[in-house]
């Protein structure tokens, strides 16, 4: 590598999150002069973004964790950057994911907001930019600035959508603002029982400490705060609403990154700031939450079963999805963080993948109902061989990712016996293949009632109907949204193929020696 | 026991699946048979290149990808493997050319749908057949189930959509609920899953959670089609006949019985099993579903519907010979799977054959169809003869040894319900046979002049696997020898 | 200086429960510009003197026209 | 332990807490979307003023050094700044959220034409 | 659900107001809070940047980051209401609009379809439909008091250093003095002195003046936002660079604050639609 370069490359951990925010501004300067110049600039900054990640991404993987000093100064008395493996990784799926939802989104971005579309692009970088600083920083109050810049930005982008958008919006502003507020009162807990805002220099002080009820209060306080955030069960009312109203452009990104970068964040707080013996040791925190993430398994999939409009019925399993992180890593073993951790890189992907399939049938058909899936298989055969692709991830069928994240997380319930979220699991399976049948089903077997007799082409031989359904046009998605929902599709199983190398260089070193 | 590391296996399992693209992507009939073919017979021609060295003992070995500490998604060619895997890639090439008679014959609709998933079926069973731990298995059990879905349902009309949903829902349902858990299990408590001769649980778990594994296992593998599992087989059968033929008859349900061959001998291992007294639990389930399953055979008048019915029946021979766990036994119940391959898709390929020719469906309906069919019917006796198991056809062999077995196991109940449901099986073929040729034929069969022997795609192909019938039972020793060798092998001999 | 102190922080609670029981949102909204200024005073017995400045332009500033400008634009009317 | 300076250390927080939890009832309970506003800001201010308290500092100055200062300065002459910056920052986050809150509530009020929130699930549900 | 609501409050708050008991007393100088990181701020703010102001010292170099996103989230709420609300079509109020009439002070109503005077009219003005008496005591003090406010938002901002003030301070109360304008006068006033593009592109620039900081240290090789870089730039030795990069960056961030006040503003008070305000 050149000197320059080399020179260069030791800011990627600032230039994650800067890169984008500046090039973000830039977008939405140069889209108030001419609004062709907003997407390039967005599409420049979340690149270099995805650059710096994987830069990063290949430096950790050599054993090396990422310091980076705001400002010159040495923490605790400076803000510090901290990027280990984990969060690498994490990096990249966040940078990746926001980019080709960002190619794909393009058109219907343009189309929606319009004159605003610059808006909609810096917003979005924002977002994304956020939600890396979130995953990178290493100072917890840094991290509630960002969380906030993340959700502000989130509230926004959500808020443009149908008619219900706002007041969904809205709820979701009051639910994650009492979220962050509860995280931010942890915040103040710790820092009167410790003095500092550094998580490596906190932890180093609580281990010295012991027991402390401020701390305990502390990790009430953030866990509660964060588990709004996530939309873990009984406080997931603000996600349904807030993400089936929102534009698609907007839901495929937030689906696929907020819930997984706050169960992050948990899992970074619990991991490298309290004592593990604070989490674990007691058992009964754990046990609850393992139970909590049980029955929200359970309620969010008889949920889903209920929902009459694919977006909808999707957005129910984000909330299971969301019980099985959270559950997996409370059952305190390695398998099952393992497990948790390795799932919120394959979530993101996977949750993608289906909501932007889910975005090309309604860019197509104008509506996500399920009477208006009728004939997709014909119509749109890529679309819906991705959306497929995409069942069977989020179902837990190999080779697909969602297959292996499942199966540590379920020897991870059978290594500590808890056999309730084993069954949970099981059975959330089954309702996630019962879910995706019925929408496979309907689109193969039923046809729109009016293309009967019009559009039916019976003369070519290879397409005479003996007694299947009249043969139906092809109209798939434009090529820009298909190509990306395609390169997702083959991600996911990419995903399951490398889930060994993920693993063990990448997830193994986060989790520490202590847990067993 | 020489081994060798080579991607020959892998090659062998994409061949089909490379082939997908191009089927897609052709712009006629011709083009798109042509490159079935060509990939029928180049995955053919891997598999056997693999014969010789698998033939002296060694074992081809490889790795595709390390996903889970100590369980990778790997490859391995054994005796076992190549039996099973010779068996379907040859005879994807006959069905191959039925499929072209038959689809043709009937006009029907979405062929190259049907013509890829057809392959990617092929891809999924060679996988089976090669894999070398449970979860490779796994990975393409549920790889078939859902490759098979498309082909069930492929007339997509009401009855398709009731039975794909039954389909997917035994094969799946069955899978996640119970293999998927007990393989975990066994993964938590041994730590890896390779199979290996003896097993990987001995010693690890106590013989109560045994019996559960395995009976989750052997349930769990829904696609053996052992009662009350087995129903999903009869409503598969509105799948167009190749796909009966080739996949209800040899793939998909010998996959079945493979993966609970394995799992059971593989990673339970054949001394826990029947030092616990095991074996003999599943042989009981296996002997129930024999008998039923015949029973409600004599009683269907649906040809495809008898035809699923005893394929339920001749899978439970060879869960029974699994679960005898002696070495005849074992090495009977390798047998059956190419003897009732062969025979029983011989028998498929002739009702279709029949619907093709002159429309009929219901065994009341083929009264002296013999005397305008006589080929297709006198191979209809062939392979009736295999599956009964009388001589000359091969089944005779298998259920021989499966005999020998129970005899060496000295579990005569189970010799008693063999020869019952010999009886059986004669019963409810024989009729068939005597009906088609010593009947006089029904009117209409008079009326309709234009009723006459299938076109030749059909014919040929049905002729070949029935010649194979009776060649086996002349001629059975590559099977044998390969059957010998992975029987030493999985005993750990 | 502490009873200072008390005596604020009780006057912050109060106008808190007043704003949030007004009948009319423009009381409402002028209510809480007091609770701000209250609050900002508190900062200042505290000796935080640049968050009650920050507070005092924000809070009682800025935040109680925002809440203006939206209850001029929407309604005055409340049912709690 | 006396009572009263006690409760004199403890009002502040007690106080604090008590916002908390009432901006957190407003948020839950109030059907009035700008009162649900009222108490997020209620709820926001409280923990600005937890901080300030937390790192309040008897007998101590403003944290702005003073000319005789200079050269040696003894912490414990002025309060700690840290705090101060911390809830400077949540302040305006407080009154960003507050914008768009506002915003949110204005663009609901021009769909439903109300602001109580049974009305408008009321309007949702008959639609 | 309220009462479900109340007994959550309750008990979550009941178990906080127990817990307060292991809380340090308040004003305790003995507390973790000021005896572990804070003593380092109290005693090197001043040399290592030559400012007295020891919360500006850690709000623009020592945390600077934060403040940086701490602008950035000012502008991200300034980008959501924009995006939110604004719209060019006209709002509920009908399609009457009111006109004054300059030389006689006479106020007159078009109703719907009526012809409109010439947008650049010297003889008509637009004036609001929530229109008040024209009261020339309040408009008149406050554009007295205008001017004013802003010097002494300057001083605010340029004083940051040595006395309780700063960028954000500032940044609001001149924000304020627009939203005085608006209030006073009407919104088209204050669109006059300072537009809706003005007010996007201010605050872009003041944040970009504050990132761009940053990045400037970066690509001069050191650390983002490491001041000291930029001594050589600033004419002057190390911690003399960091109290001048404070004022700048103050700047920024006054820029950006006062910008997106006002927009935020502006889009609340016309409900997006930017032609008539309160």
């Amino acid at each position: 590598m050149d000197p320059i370069m080399m020179e260069f490359s030791q800011h990627s951990p600032v230039l994650i999150v800067m890169a984008p925010f500046l090039l973000g501004m830039a977008a939405a300067a140069a889209g108030w002069a001419n609004r062709k110049w907003a997407f390039p600039m967005a599409f420049l900054g979340l690149l270099s973004g995805l650059i710096a990640a994987i830069h990063m991404l290949i430096k950790t993987a050599k054993g090396e964790i990422l310091v980076y000093h705001m400002a010159g100064w040495l923490p605790p008395f400076g803000i510090a950057y901290r990027i280990d493996t984990f969060s690498a990784l994490i990096l990249t799926a966040i940078m990746a994911v926001a980019l080709i939802n960002l190619v794909a989104s393009r058109a219907s971005a343009e189309k929606d907001f319009t004159e605003k579309a610059p808006a909609w692009y810096a917003l979005y970088v924002f977002f994304v930019s956020g939600l890396a600083g979130m995953v990178a920083t290493e100072d917890i109050f840094n991290l509630y600035v960002l969380l906030e810049i993340a959700s502000l930005s989130a509230y926004a982008l959500i808020g443009m959508g149908h008619n219900r958008a706002p007041f969904a919006a809205l709820n979701y502003l009051l639910m994650g603002t009492i979220g962050a507020s509860f995280y931010l009162m942890g915040v103040a807990y710790i820092y009167i029982a410790t003095g500092s805002l550094n998580m490596t220099d906190i932890a180093v002080i609580l281990q010295e400490m012991g027991p402390n009820p401020t701390i305990t209060m502390a990790f009430a306080l953030c866990m509660t705060g964060l588990l709004a955030k996530m939309a873990a069960f009984p406080v997931h009312g603000w996600l349904p609403n807030a993400y089936t109203f929102a534009p698609d452009a907007t839901t495929n990104v937030m689906a696929a990154l907020t819930t997984k970068v706050s169960i992050y964040i948990m899992i970074r707080l619990v991991l490298s700031l309290f004592p593990l013996s604070l989490a674990f040791d007691t058992g009964i925190i754990a046990d609850a939450m393992v139970w909590l993430a049980t029955i929200g398994i359970f309620a969010g999939a008889f949920m889903a079963l209920a929902q009459k409009s694919f977006k909808r019925m999707l957005t129910y399993i984000v909330v299971v999805e969301v019980a099985y992180m959270v559950g997996g890593f409370w059952l305190g073993n390695r398998a099952g963080m393992t497990g948790a951790m390795l799932h919120i890189l394959n979530d993101a992907a996977m949750t993608l993948c289906v909501f932007m399939a889910v975005a090309n049938i309604r860019a197509r058909r104008g509506a996500d109902a399920f009477s208006d899936l009728k004939g997709l298989f014909q119509t749109m055969p890529f679309s819906m061989g991705a959306l497929v692709i995409s069942g069977l991830a989020i179902i837990g069928i190999p080779p697909t990712c969602g297959f292996f994240s499942k199966w540590y997380l379920i020897s991870g319930g059978i290594e500590a016996g808890h056999w309730g979220f084993v069954i949970a699991l099981l059975s959330a399976s089954i309702i996630n293949a019962i879910l995706f049948f019925k929408v496979f089903e309907i689109a193969f077997f039923e046809v729109p009632a009016e293309t009967f007799g019009q559009n039916s082409r019976e003369h070519e031989s290879d397409h005479h109907t003996h007694h299947g359904l009249p043969s139906l046009a092809m109209a798939e998605a434009r090529i820009s949204m298909l190509i990306p929902l395609i390169i997702m599709a083959l991600t996911l199983l990419a995903l399951g193929f490398m889930t060994g190398g993920i693993v063990n260089l990448f997830i193994d070193p986060a989790i520490p020696g202590q847990v067993l | 026991m020489e081994t060798l590391y080579s991607i020959t296996p892998l090659l062998a399992l994409l061949v089909s699946l490379a082939a997908v693209p191009a089927i897609v992507s052709s712009r006629n009939m011709n083009a798109r048979e042509a490159w079935t073919f060509a990939a029928a017979f180049i995955k053919f021609g891997l598999v056997l290149s693999m014969a010789p060295f698998v033939l002296q003992g060694g074992t081809i070995h490889f790795t595709i990808a390390e996903v889970i500490p100590g369980v990778p998604i790997a490859l391995k060619v054994d005796a076992f493997g190549l039996l099973f895997a010779l068996v379907s890639s040859s005879l994807w090439i006959v069905t191959s050319a039925y499929s072209i008679g038959y689809m043709r014959g009937l006009d029907e609709h979405s062929q190259t749908r049907y013509f890829s998933f057809f392959a990617i079926s092929l891809s999924a069973t060679i996988g089976v057949a090669f894999s070398a731990n449970l979860l490779t298995m796994y990975l393409f059990y549920e790889m078939l189930s859902f490759a098979t879905y498309p082909l069930v349902a492929h007339n997509q009309d009401h009855e398709g959509r009731v039975s794909g949903r039954k389909y997917i829902a035994y094969l799946l349902g069955a899978s996640v609920l119970l293999a998927f858990p007990a393989m975990l299990y066994v993964y938590v408590q041994a730590g890896t899953l390779d199979f290996t001769a003896g097993g990987v649980v001995a010693g690890n778990v106590n013989s109560g959670t045994l019996l559960v594994l395995a009976l989750m296992l052997t349930f769990g593998f829904a696609k053996a089609g052992i009662m009350p599992l087995h129903s999903w087989l009869p409503v598969a059968m509105v799948a167009p006949t190749p796909v009966s033929a080739l996949l209800h008859a040899v793939a998909v349900v010998k996959v079945g019985v493979f993966c609970v061959f394995r799992a059971l001998t593989g990673t339970l291992g054949t001394g826990p099993l029947s030092d616990a007294g095991i074996g003999t639990i599943i042989a009981i389930f296996a002997s129930i579903t024999i008998l039923v399953s015949s029973l409600m055979a004599l009683s269907q008048d649906e040809l495809k519907r008898r035809l699923a019915f005893s394929t339920v029946g001749q899978l439970s021979y060879i869960v029974l010979g699994v679960a005898l766990l002696t070495p005849a036994a074992l090495q009977g119940a390798m047998m059956h799977i190419t003897m009732h391959a062969f025979g029983k898709i011989t028998l498929f390929f002739c009702a279709g054959a029949i619907f093709v020719a002159s429309g009929k469906k219901y065994i009341s309906q083929m009264k002296g169809i013999g005397r305008r069919m006589p080929i297709t019917m006198t191979a209809f006796f062939i392979g009736a003869l295999s599956v009964i198991g009388l001589p000359p056809a091969g089944g005779f062999l298998s259920k021989w040894y499966l005999v020998i077995g129970t005899l060496e196991s000295g579990q005569i109940a189970f010799l008693v319900v063999l020869l019952v449901s010999s009886i059986l099986n004669a019963a409810y073929f024989l009729p068939i046979v005597y009906r088609a040729f010593f009947c006089p034929p029904e009117e209409d069969l008079y009326k309709n002049e234009s009723i006459k022997e299938s076109p030749p795609w059909c014919l040929y192909p049905l002729s070949i696997t029935a010649i194979g019938c009776l060649v086996l039972f002349f001629y059975p020793q590559p099977f044998f020898r390969l059957a010998q060798l992975a029987v030493s092998q999985i005993m750990g001999g | 200086m502490i009873p200072v102190d008390i005596i604020v922080l009780t006057l912050i609670i109060i106008c808190a429960l007043g704003a949030l029981a007004a009948k009319d949102l423009m009381v409402a909204a002028i209510v809480i510009g007091a609770y701000s200024f209250l609050i900002c005073l508190l900062l200042a017995v505290m000796g935080a003197v640049d968050v009650a400045f920050t507070e005092a332009t924000v809070g009682a500033g800025v935040s109680t026209v925002f809440f203006v400008a939206t209850v001029f634009q929407t309604t005055r009317r409340t049912k709690d | 332990m006396d009572a009263i300076p006690y409760f004199i250390g403890k009002y502040n927080y007690w106080g604090c807490i008590f916002l908390f939890f009432l901006g957190m009832y407003a948020m839950i309970s109030k059907t009035n979307l700008i009162k649900k506003i009222i108490g997020l800001n209620i709820f926001q201010t409280s923990i600005i003023l937890f901080f300030i308290s937390a790192s309040f500092k008897h007998d101590a100055t403003l944290p702005i050094l003073m000319e005789e200062h200079k050269g040696a300065i003894d912490p414990v002459m002025y309060l700690n700044p840290l705090p101060h910056v911390l809830m400077l920052t949540a302040i305006v986050v407080a009154v960003a959220t507050l914008g768009v809150a506002l915003t949110l509530a204005l663009k609901v009020y021009r769909i439903y034409g109300t602001l109580e929130e049974d009305e408008i699930n009321h309007a949702i549900q008959s639609h | 659900m309220k009462k479900l609501a109340l007994i959550l409050c309750l008990f979550a708050g009941g178990l906080l107001l127990m817990n307060a008991h292991y809380l340090p007393m308040w004003g305790d100088p003995a507390s973790p809070a000021s005896t572990h990181v804070s003593p380092y701020f109290i005693e090197n703010a001043y040399e290592h940047t030559k400012t007295p102001n020891m919360v500006a010292v850690v709000l623009a170099d020592y945390r600077s980051y934060d403040t940086m996103f701490e602008a950035a989230v000012v502008l991200a709420a300034g980008f959501a209401c924009f995006f939110l609300l604004r719209s060019r079509a006209r709002g509920k109020k009908g399609g009457h609009h009111y006109y004054r009439h300059i030389p006689t002070g006479v106020t007159i109503k078009i109703e719907e379809g009526g012809k409109l005077p010439a947008e650049n009219s010297k003889v008509f003005r637009s004036i609001d439909a929530l229109w008040t008496p024209y009261d020339p005591i309040i408009q008149t003090t406050c554009r007295c008091l205008i001017p004013f406010l802003q010097i002494y938002s300057l001083y605010v901002l340029a004083h940051g250093h040595y006395s309780p003030g700063g960028g954000f301070q500032a940044g609001v109360v001149l924000g304020a003095t627009i939203i005085l304008l608006a209030i006073s006068h009407n919104l088209k006033t204050s669109l006059k002195r300072m537009s809706e593009r003005t007010a996007a592109l201010w605050s872009i620039i003041g944040v970009f003046i504050f990132a761009g900081t940053g990045l400037l240290c970066l690509l001069l090789g050191m650390d983002y936002l490491n001041y000291e870089v930029l001594a050589p730039l600033l004419l002057s030795d190390e911690a003399m660079a960091r109290s001048h990069s404070i004022l700048i960056v103050e700047v920024g961030v006054t820029m950006a604050v006062m910008a997106v006040m006002v927009w935020i503003y502006y889009n609340l008070s016309s409900a997006g639609q930017q032609d008539e305000g309160l």
